[in-house]
Parts: C-alpha cells; sequence; structure tokens
C-alpha cells in the first residue's frame, strides 16, 4: 500500500499536513508562525524566479525588485484608496506583471542570456532612486509605512493560513505550467532549439507569457509580504534578499520543480538560526552560494534522483 | 567655456579610471567567454589589499601598488582553479558560473566589510599640488593617473600583439579550435587570461581609490558600469573598452555639469539601450584584435 | 615497425557511432590515401588521432608510444600536425601573426625562420600579403595559411584533410603541385583524405577506403584502379 | 508547383554557402538533394524552414512568398523539417517530443490525439511511447524526429540525410517508411542524402549542388552519366 502511494506523495502529503496543523498544536509559538509566513512568500517568490531563471532560460536578475514592486503598489493602493487589501493584492499582482513586462520583458527578452542580466540588474538598482525621487508618496528611503492589515483585528494565525493559501495557490498554477504545453516549449527549446523552431514554437511568445506569469507571483507574493509586515523599504532591494533567492533557487535545484520550495525551506529556517547565533549571515551565504554549484550542482532534488534510483533498483532486485 | 573645459578634464580623468576597470572585464570575457559578475567586488579587493600593505603594512605607495598587483595574480589563480575551472567543465557552465561569481562576490564583500570595517578607506594622491592651464586647474596627481592608464593600455596592446602568450590568448578568443590545432593548451590560456584580468582589475580598483571612496557594496554599481563600457566597446574588444570608457565618462561629466547628478544613473541606462538597440556587437566589433 | 598504429579504434557523434573499428598503419615516408564518401568517419578519424575527438576504445600508437586520447597540444609536440579541412584560422590577425602561431609549440619554436621561408618559398603569395589580415584573404589564400601554419609547426607526419576543397580547379591543381614539392622536398610522411581521387593517386603510395565507418579495402598504388573506387562510391 | 526558389543565395562574410538557386518541386513528388561537404545542402533547407533569411532571392510556397517569415510561420504553412545530427528533445518523452509538433506546429492548435496515434503507428513506435528520449537508438531517435515533423500536418517535408548512420535494413526500412507517406499521405519530400544509390532509388527528381551552386538538374537515371556529376564526386583529374 505505502509503496502504491509514492513516497514523494506522502512527503509532500505530510508536510502539508503539518503546516495546516501546526498553529492548532502550538498556538503559542508565534515566532516560529512568523517565520512559517516569511517560508510562504520566500518560496513563491523563488519559485517564480525559478520558473523564470531556471525554466525558460531568461537570465533576469530582477525577481526581487519584482517582490518589492508587488509591494509597494499593493500597499499604496490599500492605503490611498481604502480598497480591501485583499482586493488590492491580486490586482497590484496584476499590476507588477504589467510594469514588469513592459519596461524589463518586452526590450529585454530579444536580447541574449547574458545582456538580460545586466539589462535587469540595472532595473533593479535603478528602484531605490525612483524610491528616492518619488518620496513624497513612497516614503523614500525611510521606507513606506503604516500598511493596512488584511482587515482589521485580523491575528497571525489569520495571516498565516491565508499566506498558506497563496502558498498553495501560487505553486499549483507554476506546476500547471511547468508542466503545460509552454513548460514543454522550453524543455524543447532547450534541449534542441533549431528542431523546437522549425516545429512551430514562438519563441518571443512563449517568453513573455512566462515573463508576465512569474512577474505576477513574485508580485503577488511582495504585495501580501507588505501587508503582513506593515511596512516596506527599499532595504528589501539590498544585497541579502536577493542573495537569498537566489540561494534558494540553486540550492533546490535550477529547473526543478520544487526545488526552489526546499531551498526556501532550508535557507529561511536556515538563516533565522544564523541569527540567532549571531554569525555574519552574508559571508556563510555567499560561501554557500558557490559550494553548492561546485559540489552539488543540480541542489538538493539530486537527493530526490538518489532516492529514486535507490527504489529504482531495489525494484529491479525484487523482480 | 571653462566649465566645458573642466567637465572634458574630469571625464577623461574618470573614463580612464573605469576604462581600466573595464578592460580586465573584457579580458577575462572575450578569451574565456564567461562573465565575471564579482568583478566590481576584485576592484574593491584590489584598493583594499593596497590599502592595507600601504597603511598598515607601512609599506611605501610604489611598493603597496606593486605587491598589491602580485597577491591580486594570486587571487586570481586560486578562484580559477577552485571554482571557474571546474564549473567549465559542466554543460550548463553559462547559468553557473554567472551564480557562482554572484555567490563569491558577495562572500568577498562581506569578507571584506568584517575584516576592515564599514569605513571609507581610500589611498593618497600621487603627487601633490595642480597647475592651470588656460583657467582650468587639473591636478599633478590627476594628469599622472591618465597617463598611468594611458601606458598600461599600451603596455597591454604590446603584450597582446608582441609576445606569444599575448598571441595565444587572441588565438584562443578568436578561434579555440584553431587554437587547439596548433598546439595550444587552451585550459592553461583561459587560466592566465584569467588571473591577468584580475590582476589588472585589482590595480584599477587601487586607481580608483585614489579618486573616489571606497567601501565593499560599491562593487555592484563598478560592476553594472564596466559591464555598460564593455558592451559599449564590444564584448572581448580590449582597446574598445578604452575607448568606450573615454567617451562615457566624458559625457557622464557632461551630464552631471549640466544636466545633473541625479540623471547620471538614468544617462548609463539609456546608453546601454541605445547600445543594444543599435548595434549589439559593440562599437568597434567583438573580437579580440 | 609502422610509425603510425591504429588498432580498432571507435567513435562517435552524439549517438551516432561514426567510426567502427578502425585499424590501419602508416609507415615511415609513406604517403597514405584515404578515400571515401562524405559524411563517413574521415574527418573524425584525423580528429581522434590528433586528440580533437574521443574514441571510446582501441589505440593508437606513434613511434610506438601509445598517444590515445592524448590532449592535440601533447600530440602536436611528437611531430604530428593536422591541417583542418575547415580551415579555423585566426580572422582578425594578420598572415603572419597566423604562421607564427604554427610554431607555438617549444619543438617547432627553434625551426621557425627556416619553416616560415620554406613556406614563403612554396606559397610566395603569403610573403606578400603578410600583413593582412586573415578575413580578408580570398579562399585559396586562406587555403594556404592554413598550410603554412602547419608546415611552421615542424611537422614529422603530416595530416592534410581535404586540402582542395572548396577551391576552384586552377587552385585545386597548384594545391597538389604544393603538397607534391612538400613530400618531395621535406620527406615526410603524409595521411591525407581526399575527394579529388585522381589527384590523390599520384601523390600516394598506399590507399584506404573507408565507407560508413569502417575499412572497405586497402590498396597498394600498383593495384589501385579508379574502377574500384567509384564502385565504392556510387 | 507546391515550391519554388528563385535566385536564392545565402552569404556567410565573402563565404556562398548558397549562391542562387533556382528550384521548382511539384506536388506529390520525392525531390533529392545531393552534393560534397559543404556544398550548401543544409543551409538551403535552413533557407526554406526560416532558420537564416535568404540574403537575396525568393522562397514561394503554394503562391506565397514566405522568405523573411520566422521559423514558426513557416512551419504553420505547412513546412516541416528534420536535421541531420539527431536533434530530438533529449529530457522529453517520445510522446511529449511529438506533442510538440502536435500543439505548437499544427495551424488548429488543438490535440488531436487520433492524429497523434496515427502517426505512432504508421512509424511502429507504439512501445516507445513513455520512454524519454534519450534513452532511444538511433533509428528510434530518426523515426521520433519524423513523427513530430508529421505531427504538425505539413504538406512539404524536408529530410536532412534522415538515413546518416543507420544499418543497411534500417535504411530499407526507412525507405519504405518514406515512399508510404508519400504515397499514403500525400506528402512532398525533399531529402538530402549522400549516398547516392540510395538517393537514385528513392527520388523522382534530383539536383546536385556544389559550392553553393547547382550544377545538375533533372532525372536520376542520367546521374551517374554526367560528366560534371563524376567530376564533383571524384575530382576532375588532369586533362
Amino acid at each position: 500500500m505505502l509503496n502504491k502511494i509514492g513516497w514523494k506523495k506522502m512527503a509532500i502529503w505530510l508536510s502539508l499536513l503539518v503546516i495546516v496543523l501546526y498553529p492548532v498544536f502550538f498556538h503559542s509559538n508565534s515566532y516560529i508562525m512568523h517565520i512559517f509566513i516569511l517560508f510562504f512568500c520566500w518560496a513563491v517568490l523563488a519559485s517564480s524566479w525559478n520558473l523564470l531563471f531556471g525554466y525558460a532560460g531568461i537570465w533576469s536578475l530582477a525577481q526581487v525588485g519584482v517582490f518589492v514592486i508587488g509591494a509597494y503598489s499593493s500597499g499604496m493602493m490599500a492605503k490611498f484608496t481604502g480598497i480591501s487589501p485583499l482586493i488590492c493584492i491580486p490586482l497590484a499582482a496584476i499590476l507588477t506583471a504589467l510594469i514588469v513586462t513592459l519596461f524589463v520583458g518586452l526590450p529585454s527578452l530579444r536580447l541574449k542570456g547574458i545582456y538580460i542580466c545586466v539589462f535587469s540588474l540595472m532595473f533593479a538598482d535603478a528602484l531605490p532612486s525612483v524610491l528616492t525621487q518619488t518620496r513624497k508618496w513612497t516614503g523614500g528611503g525611510r521606507g513606506f509605512h503604516d500598511i493596512p492589515p488584511l482587515w482589521n483585528n485580523i491575528s497571525r494565525v489569520h495571516y498565516y493560513y491565508v499566506g498558506f493559501a497563496i502558498f498553495l495557490i501560487s505553486l499549483f498554477i507554476i506546476y500547471k505550467i511547468v508542466n503545460s504545453s509552454t513548460g514543454k516549449a522550453f524543455i524543447a527549446l532547450r534541449d534542441s532549439r533549431d528542431f523546437a523552431l522549425s516545429l512551430g514554437i514562438n519563441e518571443y511568445k512563449e517568453r513573455l507569457k512566462v515573463f508576465a506569469l512569474s512577474s505576477f507571483f513574485a508580485g503577488l507574493a511582495g504585495a501580501f509580504y507588505g501587508h503582513y509586515l506593515g511596512h516596506i523599504s527599499p532595504s528589501s532591494l539590498g544585497i541579502s534578499p536577493f542573495l537569498l533567492a537566489i540561494a534558494m533557487m540553486e540550492m533546490g535545484g535550477l529547473g526543478r520543480f520544487p526545488g526552489a520550495v526546499i531551498g526556501a525551506v532550508v535557507l529561511v529556517f536556515g538563516s533565522e538560526l544564523l541569527r540567532l547565533t549571531g554569525m555574519s549571515r552574508l559571508t556563510i551565504l555567499g560561501a554557500a552560494v558557490v559550494l553548492i554549484m561546485l559540489f552539488m550542482p543540480k541542489g538538493l532534488m539530486q537527493i530526490v534522483d538518489i532516492i529514486d534510483n535507490i527504489k529504482l533498483r531495489k525494484n529491479a532486485i525484487i523482480k | 567655456m571653462e566649465m566645458l573645459g573642466e567637465a572634458m578634464i574630469s571625464g577623461i580623468i574618470m573614463g580612464s579610471l573605469f576604462g581600466a576597470m573595464a578592460v580586465g572585464l573584457t579580458i577575462i570575457y572575450g578569451v574565456i567567454k564567461m562573465f565575471n559578475f564579482a568583478h566590481g567586488i576584485i576592484a574593491i579587493l584590489g584598493a583594499y589589499l593596497a590599502w592595507w600593505l600601504f597603511s598598515s603594512v607601512h609599506l611605501n605607495l610604489i611598493g603597496a601598488i606593486a605587491f598589491s598587483f602580485f597577491l591580486m595574480l594570486l587571487v586570481g589563480i586560486l578562484i580559477f582553479t577552485l571554482i571557474i575551472r571546474v564549473l567549465l567543465r559542466t554543460p550548463r557552465w553559462p547559468y553557473s558560473t554567472i551564480i557562482a561569481s554572484i555567490g563569491l562576490g558577495i562572500f568577498l564583500q562581506n569578507l571584506l566589510l568584517q575584516i576592515f570595517g564599514p569605513r571609507i578607506k581610500s589611498m593618497p594622491v600621487f603627487f601633490e599640488g595642480n597647475i592651470k592651464v588656460g583657467g582650468i586647474t587639473i591636478g599633478w596627481h590627476e594628469i599622472s593617473l591618465i597617463l598611468i592608464v594611458l601606458s598600461l593600455m599600451l603596455i597591454l596592446r604590446i603584450f597582446f600583439k608582441k609576445t606569444t602568450l599575448g598571441n595565444a590568448m587572441r588565438a584562443v578568443a578568436q578561434s579555440p579550435e584553431g587554437a587547439k590545432i596548433v598546439g595550444i593548451n587552451t585550459l592553461k590560456i583561459f587560466s592566465y587570461a584569467y588571473m591577468m584580468g584580475i590582476a589588472v582589475t585589482g590595480l584599477s580598483g587601487v586607481f580608483l581609490s585614489t579618486k573616489c571612496y571606497v567601501i565593499p557594496h560599491r562593487g555592484w554599481d563598478w560592476m553594472v558600469k564596466g559591464f555598460i563600457i564593455v558592451a559599449f566597446g564590444g564584448l572581448g574588444n580590449v582597446m574598445g573598452a578604452y575607448y568606450a570608457a573615454l567617451l562615457l565618462g566624458i559625457l557622464e561629466a557632461l551630464v552631471v555639469t549640466y544636466v545633473g547628478t541625479v540623471w547620471v544613473w538614468n544617462f548609463w541606462f539609456v546608453s546601454f539601450l541605445v547600445i543594444l538597440l543599435i548595434r549589439p556587437e559593440g562599437l568597434l566589433g567583438g573580437r579580440m584584435g | 615497425m609502422s610509425l603510425l598504429e591504429v588498432h580498432e579504434i571507435n567513435s562517435s557523434y552524439d549517438n551516432i557511432q561514426v567510426l567502427n573499428k578502425i585499424s590501419l598503419e602508416i609507415n615511415n615516408s609513406e604517403t597514405v590515401c584515404i578515400f571515401g564518401p562524405n559524411g563517413h568517419g574521415k574527418s573524425t578519424l584525423l580528429k581522434v588521432i590528433y586528440g580533437l575527438h574521443r574514441s571510446s576504445s582501441g589505440y593508437i600508437k606513434y613511434n610506438g608510444r601509445e598517444i590515445t586520447n592524448l590532449p592535440s597540444y601533447e600530440v602536436i609536440k611528437m611531430g604530428i600536425v593536422y591541417i583542418p579541412e575547415e580551415r579555423y584560422l585566426f580572422p582578425e590577425m594578420t598572415v603572419m601573426e597566423n604562421l607564427n602561431l604554427g610554431a607555438y609549440n617549444l619543438n617547432a619554436r627553434k625551426d621557425i625562420n627556416k619553416n616560415r621561408e620554406f613556406v614563403f618559398h612554396l606559397f610566395p603569395r603569403l610573403k606578400e600579403r603578410k600583413n593582412q589580415l586573415c578575413s580578408t584573404l580570398s579562399g585559396g589564400e586562406r587555403r594556404m595559411v592554413a598550410i603554412g601554419r602547419g608546415l611552421i609547426s615542424s611537422p614529422a607526419f603530416l595530416m592534410l584533410d581535404e586540402p582542395s576543397l572548396g577551391l576552384a580547379p586552377v587552385l585545386k591543381k597548384a594545391v597538389f603541385e604544393k603538397v607534391q614539392q612538400i613530400i618531395e622536398e621535406v620527406k615526410i610522411t603524409v595521411l591525407i583524405v581526399e575527394q579529388e581521387i585522381e589527384y590523390a593517386l599520384k601523390l600516394a603510395d598506399r590507399a584506404y577506403m573507408l565507407k560508413k565507418g569502417e575499412i572497405v579495402f586497402e590498396r597498394e598504388k600498383e593495384n589501385l584502379n579508379i574502377e574500384d573506387i567509384k564502385k565504392a562510391y556510387f | 508547383m507546391v515550391l519554388k526558389t528563385e535566385g536564392v543565395s545565402k552569404y556567410f562574410g565573402d563565404l556562398r554557402a548558397v549562391d542562387n538557386v533556382d528550384l521548382e518541386i511539384e506536388e506529390g513528388e520525392i525531390y533529392g538533394i545531393a552534393g560534397p561537404n559543404g556544398a550548401g545542402k543544409t543551409t538551403l533547407f535552413d533557407v526554406i524552414s526560416g532558420l537564416w533569411p535568404p540574403s537575396s532571392g525568393k522562397v514561394i510556397f503554394k503562391n506565397d512568398i514566405i522568405s523573411g517569415l520566422k521559423p514558426y510561420q513557416i512551419c504553420h504553412k505547412g513546412i516541416a523539417r528534420t536535421f541531420q545530427i539527431s536533434t530530438v528533445f533529449a529530457t522529453l518523452t517520445v510522446l511529449d517530443n511529438i506533442k510538440i509538433g502536435a500543439v505548437f506546429g499544427a495551424k488548429t492548435k488543438k490535440l488531436d490525439s487520433s492524429h497523434i496515434n496515427e502517426i505512432i503507428e504508421f512509424l511502429g513506435i507504439q512501445n516507445k511511447k513513455d520512454t524519454i528520449a534519450q534513452n532511444l537508438e538511433l533509428y528510434t531517435i530518426k523515426l521520433v524526429m519524423l513523427a513530430a515533423a508529421l505531427a504538425t500536418d505539413c504538406k512539404l517535408l524536408l529530410l536532412d540525410e534522415p538515413m546518416a548512420g543507420l544499418t543497411i535494413a534500417e535504411i530499407d526500412n526507412f525507405l519504405q517508411i518514406i515512399r508510404k507517406m508519400n504515397k499514403e499521405w500525400g506528402i512532398t519530400i525533399v531529402i538530402i542524402e549522400h549516398l547516392i544509390d540510395t538517393l537514385i532509388d528513392i527520388s523522382d527528381r534530383i539536383i546536385i549542388l556544389d559550392g553553393g551552386k547547382v550544377i545538375y538538374k533533372g532525372l536520376p537515371e542520367e546521374l551517374t552519366k554526367d560528366k560534371k556529376v563524376i567530376e564533383v564526386y571524384l575530382g576532375k583529374g588532369e586533362e
């Protein structure tokens, strides 16, 4: 019976069960719950980046910028118009996708890989100065404060479940994209570009589609993040979140589906641990990114492959 | 008129300095075809090493710079052997070298921060005093910087044209297959080019630190500037990077003087867009000629 | 003892097995030709000998020393030189710089002046154009540079891959005359892959026919007959 | 006439890879192309299928000018091609490989699984459907490439050395498949093949390219008697 369900499905259901039940049993420990909520945001961000970078091979480095744009636009929308954040969040995600696709996607998608890197990095680099110059509305360098909560008198448990819902929906859709014809088209383009083109794949259109979708999810996570914390500042555009996200994507396994989520688990909880021990997080993270690339180029998903292989061999022996 | 003159001079100075930095980037790209995302931090590292040798070890100025150059060669070979060489063997090296060099850059940045602290470091000027030419004041130090970078470029030019190793590097850049056929060990040439690129970059960092403040996180801005210069001059084109840097340096100084400092970053952004849309192969063509 | 011994070499590109248990021997001061239809493994064989492409099994010995899968910068030191069919010149370098790079390996460096003189004697045209960039040369001139660059590497054993490919008929003739001249004046061992069968037969002491990655036959000059070769082609 | 090229040329720098080629391919025929290495055969295919735009000249497919269109647009018009090196999508299954052609290549954009099954049965790869392509042997790889091309609902199929590397028995099978596609499915076929005897065997008409130029155009039977062709393959010799 156990064998039939498969260990991967078991693991997924088990972890979902833990997440669902955690607040029920450990209601009092809101610190861990806080970290869980951060994990939901980061996992969506890293997964959306992985969709773009790992699957579609679009080397954009602006994804954290996209996340922050999502946070600012939803926060500003809710604060200035008074519309319920529950409506602002998806609206902001759509707006973010539009802005980013227009300013980064359209110009850069015709470029070659390395140019996209530099171009998107410049875009992200330009954001803090944009915020400074629009200080009147965005709060400039001091950040944007008093972002309305999702609803009045909301508790952390509620945020926890809303975050979890966003996490589930986003990942489900990303999973669907990866396994849809669009996802296959990117694998096809990666495996053999000329053949893929001559079989009728419109590369530009597919890339634009993925660009918009991945910006949407990054924006969505960002918007929720802003409302949860109640404030957002340009420091989120700094090197530390950027590195954290890139490390998640890489540690889980570039271009592997739940990889970025696994990377997010390890790094969100790991970096909290590092924060507690007071060690220099960035030095260790920077070194970790290099070391993973060298010694575990396929990321933690490699462990999944190894277990699969062992299972296969075992089955072969039994037969 | 004097304003224009001073803007031109300051443009040439900054152009020379950033030119020297971009040259390191373009050598590495030209030969290995990989982008070094840790580039800015490498320049900062060079500056910090020279500063440390000068102010803590108390070497004299020339000694500190020379010794830091030597140390940067070591850093280059270390990074190449431990990281780049391993990654180049994997089929996805264009991906993995980007991510690994970002990681390396952040590692080095924070290492510097922990060792030397967050205070701004800068090297002393080489020569005190200044002269007045037609109403424009130029410091001797600035003149010496322009001349030093110019002679560095000449030395590099002679190296690439006249020496066996320089020719081998150009050969690998232009046709790796052809290079293998004439018996060049391409991996070895990669390592030399990387070492050289890193050392020149470190040197440029030392020069930069005599003109502007150096703190570790500035490296990322420097790197992006370096990329734009390299894209302008043609990927892998050494002299092209120098000329492009002079041109962009002068234009930047004009923007600062006549439009305003706030617009500088937008100016670089637009320049980059323009060059990408008009001539993606750069103004002077891409191959290491 | 033979100078070069190729023993049951297998090699493949992607999934396609290109060489299937190839064995051949080349003696000192011999000129050997390999014929065969396009895409049947001739160039691959030369690349495998030169260490530019891996063989999956079998061995290659040169002067009794095993050189299987040795990188080309090691192979060239022993005096084996390969002149490829795709020219692989350095386009943004001058003719002179291209030629000088032929002497990159240390063994060739000491003879560079002598060899360069010989190349200029063979191709006076190159001397006229020595300061011109290779990207500005005509097809025939590029072929001269490729051959010249190979000769400056001081070959004891020269592998030529279709030296006449893509040249106009007059130039083809000229190239073969030059190859003949090289063989006579330098007295080296030559392995040549060629489509121009009649020209090649005039040079060859012996020939192999390679089809579908296998040696179909091996003949001495006396027994070589153009009709047999035609039959193998069509 | 289904496909016509008018003075098509493709230059790379000063190399004339394809030089002023005129072709007229009739509906329903098998059209053979041969020539030595570097004659420009594959480049000609690249130009027709849109991977490279021609430097000059026109490509006309069923009265529409298609030169200058993007590869996917040309594919949607009904031209499919295969490649010389075995370029399947190595990490996808056989079925997914074929689906790529069906989803993106066919104009309708609707996945017609009965059509896919038909192709799979026709090529006899039913039991390989779920195999990852990189684990296949060469012959099946070639069939998968063919299947993906067929799934685009093509009217004209360009085959670039489809039989390179196959054994004699496999070549015989493959030739039968080509004939059947041509007769029963009504697909016009242009085929590049090195082995002259095989090409003569399968083609209705043949052209020979050398140095980018057409040096022979005509019936297969007369090919081996043509002086120029013999020269190209065996050299001119000295007069």
